[in-house]
Formats: structure tokens, sequence, C-alpha cells
């Protein structure tokens, strides 16, 4: 039988279920949120107390779970561009979704940077006066800082702007011309997003502890996004295979190469983080020390522990398995807790950032868990009604057919 | 669930010319190491490879005689040429571990034709690699000492130095890249024994291919170790170069000292080893005939891989540089400084130029599929690896924190002699390799060829 | 080429060549189906379609590799743990002597390195390598078997073997040609 | 291709590195005492004291202490050192290493060497001994005596003296009276008549042979030796006549 | 015919295996226990060829002399210091006068040339090692060089490899002695200081505050 290309369109009760989940997901997201701004009274203090200063932590926490997942998704669409493969057309709709959500999730920052002397030390006039922050001055000043966030929202907006736009060209015009084009620009925009995240995570995480640097800092964080943004979409896979033409199109090795390159991304996430901390630990250099000591004291070293098996040794043995990989089911689950146990590494990246090195103290907050709801919910949100905007494959990607037929030839 | 039928779009060209047939790849593989003439110009480049190895010999034997001095090293530069020649060699080791392994993972089937000659490319890389720490010992018949066997001092190794990482990761390279290897050569070698005419060589490659019939029973295990090993020799081959990687960055030198050392080292690592890689094939494609197995597509990507790893590469450079400024450390900020305004500067920029600057032409599709000017690309990138071990080394070295302890590094004579040598051995090593063992794994070609997917006949 | 045989050679089996890796796939099926168990198909790279037509399922290997893996991370750990904190404990700049992030590159290599042994050597084992005489070499055109052509032998060791209904059989299976295999 | 070459080449290249089996850690080019040397005619790496030469510590200004002699150049008679139990016992081991061998534990003149053959020499019970002032005694063991060489190399200034306290001890005891010995020594004494007692026995073998430790290696500086270390003179002393090893 | 090996081949082609890991195994232990580990390479129970065969079983066992009487550096001293051609002469300037054997020490004593005696416990030169700081802490002459008194020409007792020398250092309570018996031959705790080793090591390394050093630069400076 040949497929016409009627089937390709997508099933009339998907764009309703995606339309009920993107209510659903707007309304838990509202109601976290509301609850997440709350905490700023109930905490007390007013916008310049205690209150305000947990609501920004976990503010960070929760935006930057989900900032990420966004800029997952963009990277992971580019990277595709380039390397083409099955398991990334499958994926493509979903990625360009998940993208978009930056448009909104870039502003989010702007809380941040208006009360950044609650949250960044170093914008403070004492911070600002410090020998050492001075003698960063070139790269450490807040209008540079506002600058910066304006180029790192700009590309980020641009390229998933130029990227879905020609996407959807290439499949109404089939021409390969827009597809050479998505490549070309997909080429040094991976480069391009790699340089400025990196800075974007020094900027946003990093000058939490401002003295602190690592240099694969960047490198790591991204990879972490990767991470969420894989498990986004294969979780929302699972949802969509039940419909056209998702019905027909996946196969179990779809979810084999999706489960493997989720693995390989648990596998680089341990790698990066065990080379940063091997150096660091054995350097035990005062400047560099202080981020592990805080995160290996005061009860942080249960979240590290929780970190070590939650994020590695479990996954590990969840994805090593050939037939998990290709249950949706299962995947589904190991998609769901990876997002879960990321929000864990993301909270440990910022929270012990305000403990004293000296006497560190485990600190968590309701917040903690009330802001990734309320993100997630916001996010998801704007991903669902995003997605039933487009056929669910790209009609006119050049391997589009071999993509559908992989994993029937055997 | 039915295939759907639309035309497929090939972008450069397929993995195999068509019109060859399972006969035909395995005559062509086989003939060149069974009928082909031994040709004037495989011995005149043998000669000249084993006369470079001779410096080798030279450079070793006058070492053992007097000892490392003879070598350029001194306070503070105490790692000179022998480690920059180890982290080379070793990282060119990595693209045949990682074409053979992960691309078998990732069932990229344009791997077949390149990874036994890329595999092989490994071994005597790394052969070549591990010579250098050996001999840096200055007593290499105490070399056992490395190793945490019960002796004479009542001392073990220290487990908590990167150097005791080194000889175990080396050595597992080497023999599981050895071990992957022979696996990989076995069915070839009964092919090799099946279709050779000379009772010697009949014998010789009967008993290297250990009585090997092509039984199903037999595939189907072979099938399963080569998948085992190929998902173990790729963690393999990122920890090795990790390792490597920790050999500088543990201590705290400033320039070594980094985070980023491991995954940059090992983007470095597969940099390097792909263009060692195109330098070996361009011209063994061109004087063995193999265009229609090695096709412009294995180029295409080789390059687009090389391209891929160069802004890694570019990216670990750019971070260093940011991060020499961010962290606002007297020394990091004066390393930095001096690494690109110091005595060493030349290197520096020479670096640049050849890792960055150069791959950047291959962002054209024209250049990644004109064999000629690739290859010129893969040697300058060759030597801009070796240039940015020797930056790593000699710069972060030679200005101690301690200006009076400031020095200069200068290879002698008999660095030269050691690092040209180990070129002639891997060369004569290749030479050797190409006229004796098929250079590329024919049951995969054969398993490329469209008449080998199974068709039933519809009466089963 | 047949062997001539007039009953005084002990005969190891039958063995029917065949064209295609299909032909071959359904032959051997149909083998199995027919309740043959001694036998085994001879091909010139690994088919995976025969796992499921021969009803292959050998996961020895694995099972070798993952226990050379544990034993290689264990032994590694082990010997570290051992090494320092016990045979030669050496305070080296005020680090715990039993370094766990330290010890990890050699628990890891270990692990390789046993698991890759043990994999290569596994599998040499099950397959009963190194055997260079083996009687299928006997049959002349067996030399394809390593370039282009594929074989089935159904062995005089099957309860089911008889000399002339097997190659009866073999030969409507679809054989180019039915050799005997001398022992 | 030729085999033979080849590998003849690379068999003698082997050869080579065997060169590099040596030993230059074990042997290094360094002199250590009494090591045996090329390059003074008399092959020895330690050097004797140039004539007149007098090192660091071995000014001898004090006379009596290191030549017994008073200003007149007579024999002193009183010890030019301090003299206590713990003088005495570091006296007494150093005698039975120095002196017993020719004259006796008991210093009658009848030790191991004096039975294979040595002249024997007068016990020290005699009268003239017993009269002979201190001052003689440390110029019989400095400069020797008879058939007796000097022990100015063996047995250093301070010890000496203490040999000489401990002969005086010697000879005291086998002068002395029962009488004037304590109840508890005299309960030790053995019965000519009678085979030892247990307990006898006992006491017999836990006392030392040689006295407490800190008396025997930590005895107070000797005031008179500049220096202040005993046995510092010794070292340029013996080796005026220095054993090489090969 | 394709068959290249007779059926003999399957059983040599295994056992040649099995036999290569053996010989392989095998011979690089041998080797390893040749080139390091054997009396062959330590020297070991090797008695030397000296100039005079002086004996030490003669003058230390029968006559009694202690060790001391020759050896008279040991004490404060590195070095134990081989005695000088004078100390010889203190009693064969009167006993064995016309042995031929001990003409060599009278034409040294005449000549006033060093007699070119083998050092026997010859020690590497990258190992500092003193034997004063040893005598005081307790460690008997026999610990080292065994029983010397049985010794009719001298050889090396130990392996002094150094594994030999850190086994001290790590446990010196199974070693030390009372320092009053120092130079004693066949020293025996129970009998000559009524106590067992297990009782009298750790009183005696608190006594003389005998550390476990174990560190590189201990012997290697």
């Amino acid at each position: 039988m040949t497929t016409t290309e009627h089937s390709y369109k997508t099933a009339p009760q998907l764009s309703e279920t995606l339309k009920r989940y993107s209510s659903i997901a707007t309304f838990i997201g509202l109601v976290f949120l509301a609850l997440l701004v709350s905490g700023i009274f109930l905490e007390g203090g007013g916008l310049t107390g205690a209150g305000m200063g947990h609501f920004l932590r976990a503010y960070l926490v929760g935006f930057w779970l989900w900032f990420g997942a966004g800029a997952g998704c963009l990277v992971i669409l580019m990277t595709q561009y380039l390397t083409g493969g099955a398991w990334g057309l499958v994926i493509r709709r979903p990625l360009e979704a998940g993208a978009k959500t930056l448009y909104v999730t870039c502003f989010l920052f702007l809380p941040l940077l208006v009360f950044r002397e609650q949250i960044y030390w170093w914008t403070t006039p004492a911070g600002l006066a410090d020998k050492v922050i001075h003698a960063k001055s070139l790269y450490l000043n807040v209008p540079f800082l506002w600058v910066r966030w304006a180029i790192y929202s700009i590309f980020l907006c641009f390229y998933t702007m130029k990227l879905t736009a020609w996407s959807k060209q290439e499949d109404e015009t089939r021409s390969t011309a827009v597809s050479a084009k998505l490549e070309a620009l997909s080429a040094p925009g991976v480069l391009i997003f790699f340089i400025l995240m990196t800075f974007c995570s020094v900027d946003y995480l990093m000058t939490l502890e401002p003295y602190w640097y690592s240099t694969v800092y960047g490198f790591m964080i991204v990879i972490g996004w990767v991470l969420t943004a894989l498990a986004v979409v294969i979780a929302t896979l699972t949802m969509l295979e039940k419909y056209a033409p998702m019905d027909h199109a996946l196969t179990r090795k779809h979810y084999h190469d999706l489960g493997k390159l989720l693995f390989a991304m648990v596998m680089m996430w341990t790698y990066l983080n065990f080379s940063q901390l091997i150096i660091t630990w054995s350097g035990n250099l005062p400047s560099e020390i202080v981020w592990y000591i805080k995160r290996w004291n005061g009860g942080w070293e249960a979240i590290a522990l929780l970190l070590l098996f939650g994020h590695f040794v479990l996954p590990f043995a969840m994805l090593i398995s050939q037939p998990a990989k290709k249950s949706s089911k299962f995947i589904f689950f190991v998609a769901c807790y990876i997002i879960a146990v990321h929000a864990v590494d993301v909270y440990q990246l910022v929270e012990p950032n305000f403990t004293n090195v000296k006497d560190p103290h485990f600190y968590f907050s309701w917040l903690d868990v009330v802001a990734p709801l309320g993100f997630g919910g916001l996010w998801l949100a704007i991903y669902f009604r995003n997605l039933p905007g487009m056929p669910l494959l790209p009609l006119g990607a050049p391997d589009l057919v071999k993509a559908l037929n992989h994993g029937r030839d055997h | 669930m039915q295939p759907v039928e639309l035309p497929d779009k090939i972008h450069v060209g397929p993995v195999i010319d068509p019109g060859h047939s399972l006969a035909s790849v395995s005559d062509k593989v086989a003939g060149i190491v069974l009928k082909r003439k031994i040709t004037l110009g495989w011995v005149f480049g043998l000669l000249i490879s084993f006369a470079i190895l001779q410096n080798l010999m030279a450079g070793a034997t006058w070492l053992l005689i007097k000892g490392v001095g003879v070598w350029g090293i001194n306070i503070p530069i105490g790692w000179g040429f022998a480690i920059i020649n180890f982290v080379w060699w070793i990282g060119i080791g990595h693209a045949g571990t990682l074409i053979s392994a992960i691309l078998l993972l990732l069932n990229q089937s344009w791997r077949n034709a390149i990874n036994r000659f890329a595999e092989a490319m490994t071994l005597f890389a790394v052969m070549c690699a591990g010579m250098f720490p050996v001999l840096h010992t200055g007593r290499p018949w105490l070399a056992y000492w490395l190793l945490p066997i019960p002796n004479t001092m009542g001392m073990w190794p220290q487990f908590r130095s990167p150097l005791l990482w080194d000889v175990f990761a080396v050595s597992t390279y080497l023999t599981i890249s050895a071990v992957f290897w022979f696996v990989g050569l076995i069915p070839d070698l009964a092919t090799l024994r099946d279709s050779a005419k000379s009772p010697v060589s009949r014998a010789i490659y009967g008993m290297l291919a250990m009585g090997w019939r092509n039984s199903a029973r037999h595939w189907q295990r072979y099938e399963k170790a080569s998948l085992l090993l190929a998902g173990l020799a790729t963690p393999l081959v990122v920890s090795v170069h990790t390792v490597v990687s920790f050999d500088f960055a543990v201590s705290i030198i400033p320039g070594w000292h980094t985070t980023i050392f491991p995954p940059y080292f090992v983007a470095g690592a597969i940099y390097s080893g792909f263009a060692m890689v195109l330098t070996l094939m361009i011209p063994v494609r061109r004087f063995y005939g193999l265009d229609d197995i090695i096709t412009l597509r294995h180029l295409n990507n080789m390059a687009k891989v090389t391209l891929a790893t160069a802004l890694i590469v570019g990216y670990g450079y750019t971070m260093e540089a940011f991060f020499g400024y961010f962290s606002a450390d007297t020394y990091e900020r004066f390393m930095i400084w001096n690494r690109m305004t110091g005595p060493y500067a030349i290197f520096y920029w020479c670096l640049i130029l050849c890792n960055i600057i150069t791959p950047q032409f291959l962002w054209s599709k024209k250049i990644r599929t004109s064999p000629g000017i690739l290859w010129i690309i893969s040697i300058i990138v060759n030597i801009g690896m070796w240039l940015e071990r020797f930056v790593i080394v000699v710069t972060s070295l030679h200005r101690d924190f301690l200006p009076s302890s400031w020095g200069y590094y200068a290879p002698t004579v008999w660095d030269w002699a050691v690092y040209t040598g180990t070129i002639g051995l891997f060369m004569t090593l290749i030479f050797l390799f190409v006229r004796v063992l098929p250079m590329i794994t024919i049951f995969e070609l054969r398993m490329l060829l469209p008449s080998a997917s199974v068709k039933e006949p519809v009466a089963q | 080429m047949s062997v001539h045989t007039d009953g005084e050679i002990t005969l190891y089996g039958l063995m029917a060549e065949f064209e295609t890796p299909g032909q071959l796939v359904a032959a051997a099926r149909r083998t199995r189906e027919a309740g043959f168990k001694n036998y085994d198909a001879y091909t010139p790279y690994p088919i995976h379609e025969l796992d499921a037509a021969m009803d292959l399922h050998d996961n020895r290997v694995s099972l070798f590799t993952l226990i050379g893996g544990l034993l290689g991370c264990a032994g590694g750990f082990g010997l570290a743990t051992w090494v320092s904190a016990v045979a030669w404990p050496l305070n080296v700049g005020g680090r715990p002597l039993i370094s766990v992030p330290m010890f990890i590159p050699v628990t890891f290599e270990c692990t390789i390195l046993l698991g890759g042994l043990t994999a290569a050597i596994g599998m040499l084992l099950l397959n009963g390598l190194p055997m260079p005489y083996h009687p299928v070499f006997n049959v002349e055109r067996f030399v394809n078997a390593s370039r282009s052509k594929f074989f089935i032998c159904i062995e005089s060791t099957d309860p089911k073997f008889d000399r002339t209904l097997t190659a009866n059989f073999l030969e409507s299976l679809g054989a180019e040609e039915v050799a005997e295999v001398a022992e | 291709m030729k085999i033979h070459p080849i590998s003849a080449l690379l068999l003698s290249g082997m050869g080579l590195f065997l060169t590099g089996c040596r030993q230059d850690m074990q042997d290094q080019p360094k002199y250590k005492p009494q090591r045996p040397s090329e390059f003074f005619a008399d092959g020895r790496s330690g050097r004797p004291e140039l004539e007149g030469t007098i090192a660091r510590g071995e000014l001898n200004e004090d006379v009596a202490f290191h030549e017994g002699k008073d200003e007149k150049g007579n024999d002193i008679d009183s010890f030019p050192v301090a003299v206590d139990k713990a003088f005495i016992l570091r006296g007494q081991q150093r005698y039975d290493i120095y002196c017993a061998p020719c004259h006796g534990r008991i210093g009658n003149g009848l030790g191991m060497i004096v039975r294979r053959g040595f002249k024997q020499p007068p016990s020290y019970h005699i009268d003239r001994l017993r009269n002979a002032p201190v001052g003689h005694y440390y110029d019989v063991i400095t400069n020797g005596y008879g058939a007796m060489l000097n022990y100015a190399q063996q047995v250093q200034p301070r010890d000496r003296w203490a040999i000489i306290a401990y002969i005086r001890t010697l000879q005291y005891s086998q002068n002395a009276n029962v009488s004037e010995l304590t109840a508890d020594a005299r309960k030790n004494l053995p019965d000519p008549g009678k085979p030892l007692s247990a307990e006898q026995k006992a006491a017999q073998k836990s006392e030392p042979l040689v006295p407490g430790d800190s008396d025997f290696y930590n005895f107070p500086a000797d005031p008179a030796t500049p220096s202040g270390v005993p046995g510092a003179s010794g070292a340029g002393a013996h080796k005026s006549n220095q054993p090489e090893r090969k | 015919m394709p068959q290249i090996f007779k059926a003999s081949a399957n059983s040599f082609a295994k056992t040649s295996v099995v036999l290569a890991v053996l010989i392989l195994g095998g011979g690089l232990g041998a080797v390893y226990e040749l080139s390091a580990d054997s009396t062959y390479a330590t020297r070991q129970g090797d008695a030397r060829e000296q100039p005079i065969p002086f004996s030490h079983t003669h003058h230390v066992g029968s006559m009694g002399i202690e060790c001391r009487y020759c050896h008279t550096t040991v004490e404060n001293s590195q070095h134990a210091s081989v005695p000088p051609t004078k100390t010889c002469m203190n009693c064969h300037s009167q006993i064995w006068i016309n042995s031929s054997t001990l003409e060599p020490v009278r034409e040294s004593y005449r000549t006033n040339q060093s007699i070119k005696w083998t050092k026997v416990n010859d020690l590497p030169d990258f190992v500092y090692f003193n034997h004063s700081i040893h005598v005081k802490k307790g460690v008997g002459c026999e610990t080292c060089h065994g029983r010397v008194d049985k010794m009719p020409l001298m050889y090396q007792q130990a392996t002094l490899e150094m594994r030999w020398c850190v086994d001290c250092h790590r446990n010196p309570e199974q070693y030390v002695r009372p320092r009053q018996f120092i130079t004693k031959m066949g020293y025996e705790p129970e009998i000559d200081a009524h106590a067992t080793q297990e009782e009298l090591g750790p009183k005696l390394v608190k006594e003389y505050n005998i550390q476990k050093l174990e560190t590189c630069w201990t012997c290697h400076r």
C-alpha cells in the first residue's frame, strides 16, 4: 500500500486532546505560579525581605528547568538538521513546539534582572565594589548584563522563528533548496548556541557564586537542557502514538533510537559532572572547592547521593536494556522520571549557593517544588498549543520516507 | 504498518558502488593481499618508512645509554616531547575505535569500508604512544614497576595518581582494540584462507582464522560479541583521552587545571584521529583503486566529523581564554596572556591557524569531496593538533610560579629522532598491514550489497 | 564435488548449496520445521533472519560479559582500595586513603578490560574455536562459504538423518547441489 | 626482500638496548665511607689528616684529660672527670669490649687471646698496678705498653677514663672484705662447697651485663672535650690506617 | 581439497593455546623471579671471596670478641666501619706471626696500604642508611646481619630488598630488642629478656620512641 499524503494529516481527535492537555496545563501552571507569588508574602518580609529571597531562588529553579527545556529543543532541532537520521524527523514537530516556548521563557528572566540585587550578590553595590568582582568588571557589570540578556533572547527567538518558518515553507513547497537553507542555518547555529548559552549559564547561574568558575560548566548545563528536552519530546511521542499520523509512522526502532539518545545524554551528564568533580576535588583549590563543600555538607550530601543514584545509576539501569527502550509505556515513565530528577539537579545548582561555606545548611522550601510545577504547567500549555499548529510529520523533509521505513526492513 | 514508498533522496552517493556482487567484493579486497604483485612503490615506501624507523632505534639506544638528559627536558619543563607525542599518538588512535564502535552502535553503514583500516591505525598509534611514557621513565626495563604486582620494594602503585590511571587506560585500550580488531578479522582471515592459492598462505591464514567456518550458529554469537565489544569500546575510547586529560587537569598548574579538559581532549582526539584517517585513506584509496568502496560519501562524512570536532576544540579554546579572564586569578590570567603573547606565542597562533581557521574550509561541500584539498587540510590539522599539545605542555610549564624558576624548552636532536622514529614505525606497520591483511572488512562489505538482503522465495 | 560414496567413508552429513540468502533462510526454516536438530547453515556474512529461522538464541556471551565486567569492576575497585588503604597506606596531601572519586578511572578500565576479554574469549569458547579441522571443509565447493555461496549441512548424528531421504529433502529445498560430507 | 640483513639489523638494534641495563643509580660516582678512589695514589677516598692539622673539636688543650699528665708531665693520680656509678658501668662495658680479650673479665690477665698464645699481661691485682696512678693507665691505653699496641683509635678519651675507673673498681673488688658487702649482696655469694641455689642463679642472670640504657648511651657531655661528642675525634684517627674494600 | 589441516590439528591447536598461556605466564613469572627476587639477583647467602679468609666464626664465635672491638663507629656513625689493619695487629703482632695467610695483613701494616676488603652488605647508593640510629633504637646486629658468629666467610644474610627494609619500618615491634642485647648473637627474647616479643616489642617501641618511618625521604634523600 502506498501511503497518501492524506494519512499524514493530524487526526482531529488529536487536536482536541492536545487542546485539552493545554487547558489542564494552563490551569496547573496558573495555580502553582499563584502559589509561588503568594510565597513572597507567606514567607514574609515584603519585596525586600526573606520571602522575596526565597521566591527568587525558587523562581530561578523553575525558570531554569523549563527555559532549558525550550532551549534544549532548539539545539536538538539544529543538530538534527545537521546529522539527519530517522530519530529526528519524528520528533521535529514536538521540538519546534518546544522551541517556540522560548518566545515566552526568554522574557521570564526579567523579574530576576529587576530584583537582581536580592539574588545576584555581585550586582549589589557591595558586590560591585568587591576586589575580585571589580577585577572582572569588564564582564560583570549591570549594563552589560542587560545587553547580554538581550543578545541571548534575540538569538534564541530569531533562530526559533527562522527554523520554524522555514520548516513550514519546506512543508509547503517540498523544495530541497529550503532544506539546504535549514541545514546552512543550523550549522553555525549549534556553534553560536553553545557559546552563547555558556555565557548565559555563567550569567544566570554561575554568578550566584561569583568567585567560583568552572570551564566545563556551560557544556554541562547545555547537556542537562538537551536531556530535559529529549525527555519531554519522548514523553510526548508516547502520548501521540495512538493518533494519526503517528500511529503508523512510529516504530519500535524510533523509540529504541531515542532511548539510546536519552541514555547517551544521561551518560554525558554523568561524565561531565564527574569530570568537574574529580578535577575540582583533586585540585582542592580554595576558590574552586567551595562549590563542592557546599554541596557535600550540612545535609546537602543527601541531594548529591540522590543525584548520583537517581540521575545516573537508576536511569542507566533502566535504559540499558533494549526491550525497555522499545516499550512506549516504560520509556514514558523513564522520560517523566528524568524530568523530575533533573529538577532536583537544577535545585542543587541553585540553592546551595546561598548557604554559608563555613557552616553549610540544607535548605529546602516548598516554593522549590511549586516553582518547577508552575513553570512546567505554563511551558506545557504553550507547548501543547503549538503542537497541532502544523502536521506532526515534516512532509517536506527529504529523508522522511527513509525515516518512516526505519525499523521496518528487518 | 506498511512501508511508505516514496523516492528517497541520496545526498552524495552510495556507500558502495553499484555493480559489485558478493564474489566481486570478496575477490577485490582479498586480491589486494593475495594476488597483487609487490609494486616498486610499495617497496620504496616501506624502505623509506623503515629508514625513518631507524631514527627511533638510534634515539632510543642513545637515550638508554645516556639517560633522559639527552632530551631537552629540564625543570621547569619536565614534560616535553615525550608527553606531547604520547598525547598526539593516543589521540590519533581514537578515530579507529570511534569509527568501528560508535558508528557500529549507531548503525552507520558508511563505517564498513573504513573501520578495519582505522582500527589498525588505532593499534599502531597506541603502540607508538605507549612507547613514550615507557621511554620517559628513563629505565624502561623497570617499566613493570608501573603495574600493581607484588614487588621487591613492598610498594604498590599510587591509585590516586592519574599517571597510574594512564597505565590502566592505555593498556586496556591497547588490549581491547587488539581484541576487537582480531575478532573482526577472523571471518576475513577465513576468506583469505579459502581464496589463497599458495599452501603457505593457506596454512598461515588458516591458523589465524582458527577454523572459522561461517556457521550460522557461530555468526549469532559472533555478532553478539561484536556488539558487546563495541558497546564496551565506546566508553573506553572516551575514558582513555579523559584519563590523559586528567594527567594534566588534576594538577594545579594554570593552563592544565581546568574542568573542560576531559571533553575537550576527547574531541581533540577524535579530531586528530579523523584527520589521520583522511591522511592515510586518501592515498591508499587512490593507489589501490578503492574509489568504489571508499566513496566520496565516506570522505564527505569524515570531513564533516572533522569540522564538528574542530568546532568543539575551538569552543574549548574560547572557554579557556574566557575563564582565564573570568577567574580573576593572577596566575590563570598571566598564563593565558603569556600563551598568546609570550615567547611561545607563535606556536599558539599557528595552532589557531591550523586547528580553527583551516578546517573552516570544510563548510564547503566542494572541498569536502575533493580528495586532494581534503588531504592537505587533514595534514594541517595533524600538525595543528601536535602544536596544541605542545602549547598545553610547554607554555603552561615554562613560566613557573616563581620567576626565578622560569625556563625555556627546546627539543634536542634526540627528541626529534624518537618522534620521527615513531612516525617511521607507524608507517612501516601500515605498509606491512596493507599487504598482509585485508584492509577493508570484507564480510561487512558483503552485507552492504543489495543482493545480500534476504528476499525469501514466495513458496516458503 | 559430491563424494562418490560406496558406503566406505564415514559420513559427517549432507550439504546443500544455495545461491541466494533468501533461499537459504527459507531452507533453514524448513529444515527446522522438518524436525532436524543437528544441522547448521553456513553463510559468508551474518544473516539476522537466520536467528529466527533456525531458532538461535544463545545469550551466554552476554552473560559471560556481564560476569566478566562485574568481576572487573569489583576487582578494580577492590585492588585500588586494598592497595591504598591496607597494603600501602600513604598520606597524600591529606586526602582520604579511600578516595572514591580517584578510584573510579581504574575501576572503570578494569570493568571494560575484563568485560571485553570475556566477550571475545567467551565467543571463541562457545564456538569451539580454534578448530582448524572440520569435516565441512572436505567439500570442495565449501570455499565459497566465505565468499559468495550459502550452505546447509544436516549432520548424520541427527536422529532423523537418513542418507537418501535427507538428500532428497535437501534437494526439495531448492539446493543447487547436494554433497556428501566425509567425516 | 631479503630477510636476513633486516633481522640482523633488528637483532643488533636489540643488542644495543641491552646496554641500557645498567645500575647507574645503584653505583653513583660519589664517595661513601671507606670507598676506594682511583684519584688518590694510596687508593683511599678518605684522606688522612695532614701533619699538624687540628680538626674542629680536636684541639686537645686539656692536658690532664687528653694525656693524663699534669703540667710537669707526670702521670696524674686523680680523675679529671666526675666519676659516678653510671660512669663506672660505662667503663665496665667498654672494658669488656676492648680489654677483656687479653686482660680477662676480672683483670687477672688471662683473657681468651692470652690463652691462644698472646703474651700474658700482668694482673691488675698486683701491688705495682694497684699503686700506679690513673695517669699511667691512661698512658698505656693511649700509647701502648710492651706487647700491647695502643687503643687510641678504638677507645675515646672519656671512655679511657671510664675504663680506668672500672679497673679501679675491679682492683677494689678483688681485695674487698665480705664484711663490706651489703646483706643483700652477701646473700648471693656462692658458698664454695655448694652448688648455686635457684635464687642465686636467677639473681645472677637478671643482673644485666651492662647497665641501663640511659647510662649506657646518653652519658652527659664531657665539659673537657670541646665538641662534647665522645668519639668525635676518632673519625680522623682511624683513617690513618684505613682498610679499603674492593 | 579445501581441508588444510589434519584432524589432529584440532587438539593441537587447543593444547597450544593453553600451553602458550601457561608458557607465557610461567616464563614471565620465571623471568621476574630471576631478575628481581632470586638469591642470584640479591646475592643473599653468597659468601664473598676476601683478600684474607677472615672468619667471623673464629673471632666472634670462639674468641668471643665483641662486635664493637673492630666495628668501632657503629654506635656513633652512619657507617659501622671495617677496622684498620692496626686493629688486626693488636693481636696478630703476637699470634700467628708466621702464618702465610696473614702475610697480607702484615704487608698492609708495613706498607701502610689498605687491605682491599670486598663489601658484603652493599646497599644501593640511592639509599640512605645510618647504623647508629638503628643501634640506638634497639635493632640488633643479628637482626640484619644474621648469625655472624656462624659465618666462616661473611655473607649477606638479608635480601636487602626494599621490601625487607620496609617490613621492619612498618612493624618495628616485631624486631626490636633491649639495647643491652644489641650485639648478642643468638638473642632470644624469652630467655634473655624474660618476655615474648609480643609483650616486649610494643613496650620497647614506646620506650625508645620508635616511629614507623615510611615516607620515601626517610631512606631516599
